[in-house]
């Protein structure tokens, strides 16, 4: 048999350990109990971590991509999820953290991190992206998570935001609330009151236990479908205004530069999405015969309906089957059966979301957004497979 | 009243002390004023080193030019190109820079090298002074240049 | 405000990182990208870790337990997922791990990693829980982990073992199927042929990423709902036979003794069963008013339909919410608000499954069972709140 | 045939190696043989510091005695007193001990000390020896001491 065989694949096996010899880790005791107090991945799979340029031109504003080739399921383990930051990670005592809520309330307050986590608390399974992610020019990568792999998935705990605002007493004049971090960016976003009273949570745990100080520890904003940015992390402070408070990562970044040299502001919702993640860029097929084709889809706005995956370069589709349940704002895992027969082909898959959208083509958003418009880039990204197995970006 | 009466008030003092939003109307700007000539000083000690001797960019991003450009092929997106508002400039330089040390300029410092940046921008004359009226009440070049969120665009 | 306090929650706060002062964490950058290619959790976390007993007789053939009362929602994070092994954690070079498929079979079959990764693969989320946990005799545990920490949960991908089964066919006598792990205890335990034909899988991945070692690392059986044992780890070989093998670990361990002398043999689901994480034993409650109360639910049976929690000794019982989606063989999560007036009080939970099932009390099942009966302990565990807060043992 | 031509024959030979499987009724016991005295050296020299000089435990198991006691208020349950079936006990020493170099003795000295744990549970006599054939005959005393699944079993 053959593979679809992933970059760190380990090479020819060692006869001594095949049948019918008795493999030497069955000869003698493993590591006993308690030699990893906190698990780790097997030192076999130590080239399965965060996709990190080595060539960027700082590290303290910038980004670092889960291997999305590399997992499978929905659920991204908490040490590969993306991370993005515009002042380093901070090092922040949760006993020293305050919460502090002020602006249009009756009643501003200040709140520990045990008080958060007395409120009522709630826990769901959503995706957060990156808006630029990718971004619409060449060079294009080379794997899935060079492309999209600022994107990740956990089940995140906390407190609807809803609770909070209500402990305050929202004046009626309240129709934004600005979110600062603890950071050395001391990032801030403005959010929509609507958004804030409908989904958005204060999440303290993701995977069941405390967030990663790369994703905000102690505490975060989570806002369902709202590109990345906005859901600060290591959230100090939520001061409700009547309007914008036009912060830099709202005017200067993230934002959509248009053909024409204007640009699209306050761009919350990140649409339809998916990708092939095996066979994927920088993977081989070793083998003719049965693969399945698996990959990823997503949508900011709600639940994903269904998933077509083109495996003749666009000509024909076919339904792929999605994995259960089917959960709004998170990944959905999808799967086809397919059978490579040897010859080049370019596979693809596109996602459609519960209201109708349907994921577009590149040509299609460089068409109305031009080169220059940098996020919300959500194209069907095709891959090419050779007669010889490799594969690779069909746009590069 | 609190529903859960879970928290504590916050009082006056701690709210001045975190809160540093500055809004598009100059609301919260702080007391204090700086001249072009002294955020010159300040620039070329703590900023130049990442942004370039006349803020032509390096580790950190181009802060100068780009007027005229953003509806070409190679768009340059600069505080004085596409920043909508000066105010956010201000609040942007107060909370985050100089990257190596945020929050460590005096109010007058953060004045003043706004007053220097936009100075080299062509938005503040040469013998400038920024105070918490003037700078409110620059009108930045791209100010009209935002629109909404059009999205679904492609159907 | 107060909260439900861990274990571990940090010294009183220097004031200088409170308002109206700026932390000293916004003052300079934070850790730059790429300081954790492979993220771990906060230093201020590092009393979240494996609860292993400091007091074993060996750590070769021993458990460690989930931190159950330090965690939120369904989800374990893999490095807290429980462990137990007989022959200690081997390190399997994936690339030298064979699975051999045999006995009364058409095609004896031998596959690679590369091999089972290319079937059709599917993902579920599913609890795992070892069947001693807790036992029936004093001395009790102090905490939720103590008592039912060898118990987590996690979204496994893997393969169908009926696909694997039918790739070699089976001959009509076969009506066991024998899983042999590659470990030093070789631990070898008999499955019935209709779990094989139903949802059973061969997992290679958890949480997205490959199983950890101390899982299987890089393939385990994955039963549904069975005790904990027989999902067997670094799985090398399955034997299909006409009848169990009696292994040692399904006739001196995992069968349960009756007062009478007589043991129950093949007594493989694991029943209802819940228990209180928060307020919960260890824990303390440093304020009266607003307490949610919040703890898991499982039944290897099929779903969990309802979760009483009484907070007056057992007098009375309401219904608790049910975090949505309620899995099947997975962990539900259940919380119901509740006001501490500071008197003294017993509060626990008792899960009802789609079965109609409901779970018992301690009493009721020694009744039946006896004291010497060890594994399969599904009681109603109750935590006593003392005037000034702790949280006990309530059986204790 | 396979309905996705995954995975390649296994040999006679391969399955030979590992199949280490032992049935109830004997079947797949290997050739050779041990007396009790050979077990008692290999025991003596392989096992007695886990299990105790005499089999009555240690870090190990205690592997010695128990029988009569499973319906009482303190069972002990041993391969003596608890194990349905001597082929178990084959089976699992030869896989599994000693613990610190598990599949390491020849089939006759898993022969030779299992004969030994069996003779000092009164199931072998001090000068037996045992072999595929023997071991296949020897009925443990709790052979019939083993019932069904009875749950549910509280209503
Ligand atoms: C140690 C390097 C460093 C120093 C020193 C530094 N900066 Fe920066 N600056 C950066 C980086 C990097 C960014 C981009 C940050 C990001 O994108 O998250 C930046 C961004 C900016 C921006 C935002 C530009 C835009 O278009 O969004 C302004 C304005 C700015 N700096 C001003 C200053 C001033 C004024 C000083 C000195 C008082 C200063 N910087 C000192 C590295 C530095
Ligand atoms: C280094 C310690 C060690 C040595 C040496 C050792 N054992 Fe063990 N043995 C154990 C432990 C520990 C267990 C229990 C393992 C478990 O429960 O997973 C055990 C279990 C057993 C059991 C199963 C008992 C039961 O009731 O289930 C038998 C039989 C056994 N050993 C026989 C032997 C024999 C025969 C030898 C020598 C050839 C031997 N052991 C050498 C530690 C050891
Ligand atoms: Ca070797
Ligand atoms: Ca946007
Ligand atoms: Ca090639
Ligand atoms: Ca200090
Ligand atoms: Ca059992
Ligand atoms: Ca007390
Ligand atoms: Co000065
Ligand atoms: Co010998």
């Amino acid at each position: 048999g053959g593979a679809v065989l992933g970059a760190g694949t380990s090479a020819a096996a060692d006869a001594d350990n095949l049948p019918p010899n008795i493999p030497e880790w069955m000869k003698a005791p493993g590591e006993p109990m308690g030699s990893q107090p906190y698990g780790t991945p097997s030192p076999f799979g130590k080239n399965v971590v965060k996709n990190i340029s080595p060539n960027l031109k700082q590290y303290i504003s910038a980004s670092g991509r889960t291997p999305l080739q590399e997992l499978d399921g929905i659920i991204t383990p908490n040490g590969l999820f993306y991370e993005r930051h515009h002042g380093g990670v901070p090092t922040i005592d949760p006993a020293q953290h305050r919460l502090m809520l002020h602006g249009l309330v009756e009643r501003p307050l200040v709140f520990t991190m045990d008080d958060l986590r007395r409120f009522p608390s709630e826990s769901h399974i959503y995706f957060l992206e990156c808006s630029g992610n990718p971004v619409y020019t060449k060079p294009y990568g080379k794997t899935a998570s060079d492309l999209v792999g600022l994107l990740s998935c956990a089940e995140w705990t906390g407190v609807s935001l809803k609770l909070v605002l209500q402990e305050a007493g929202l004046k009626p004049e309240a129709k934004w609330v600005v979110a600062e971090g603890a950071d050395a960016a001391a990032l801030t976003r403005s959010i929509p009151i609507e958004k804030c009273l409908d989904d958005a949570m204060l999440v303290y745990s993701q995977n069941g236990e405390r967030l990663r100080p790369q994703q905000g520890y102690p505490v975060r904003l989570l806002l369902p479908g709202f590109e990345g940015n906005m859901n600060v992390k290591w959230l100090r402070r939520l001061h409700v205004t009547a309007e914008p408070i036009y912060s830099r990562e709202e005017t200067s970044k993230y934002t959509d530069l248009m053909p024409d040299g204007s640009a699209r502001e306050f761009s919350f919702y990140m649409e339809a999405k998916s990708i092939i993640t095996r066979p994927s860029g920088g993977q081989r097929l070793t083998t003719k015969g049965f693969q399945e084709i698996t990959g990823i889809a997503w949508s900011g706005h709600g639940k994903i309906a269904r998933v077509e995956v083109s495996v003749d370069g666009g000509k024909s589709w076919q339904d792929a089957q999605l994995q259960e349940p089917v959960l709004t704002r998170a990944l959905t895992r999808f799967r086809l059966p397919w059978r490579w027969d040897g010859q080049p082909a370019v596979i693809q898959s596109r996602a459609i979301d519960e209201t109708g959208y349907v994921q577009p083509t590149l040509a299609e958003l460089l068409a109305v957004r031009g080169e220059n418009h940098f996020y919300h880039n959500n194209a069907i990204w095709p891959w090419r497979i050779a007669a010889d197995g490799e594969v690779t970006n069909a746009q590069a | 009243q609190s529903p859960y009466g879970i928290g504590r008030p916050a009082t006056p003092a701690e709210i001045a002390g975190w809160n540093i939003d500055i809004g598009r109307d100059g609301s919260n700007l702080p007391e204090g004023r700086g001249t072009v000539s002294h955020g010159r000083e300040v620039f070329d000690q703590q900023c130049a080193a990442c942004h370039g001797e006349k803020g032509e960019g390096g580790v950190g991003d181009r802060l100068v030019g780009g007027q005229g450009t953003l509806g070409t092929a190679k768009p340059i997106r600069t505080v004085g190109s596409y920043c909508p508002y000066a105010t956010t400039l201000f609040d942007y330089i107060r909370r985050a820079m100089p990257q190596n040390a945020p929050q460590s300029l005096s109010n007058d410092d953060v004045y003043a090298v706004s007053a220097y940046l936009l100075s080299l921008n062509g938005l503040v004359g040469a013998d400038g002074t920024l105070d918490a009226k003037s700078l409110a009440a620059i009108k930045m070049p791209n100010r009209d240049g935002f629109v909404g969120d059009a999205r679904p665009d492609v159907k």
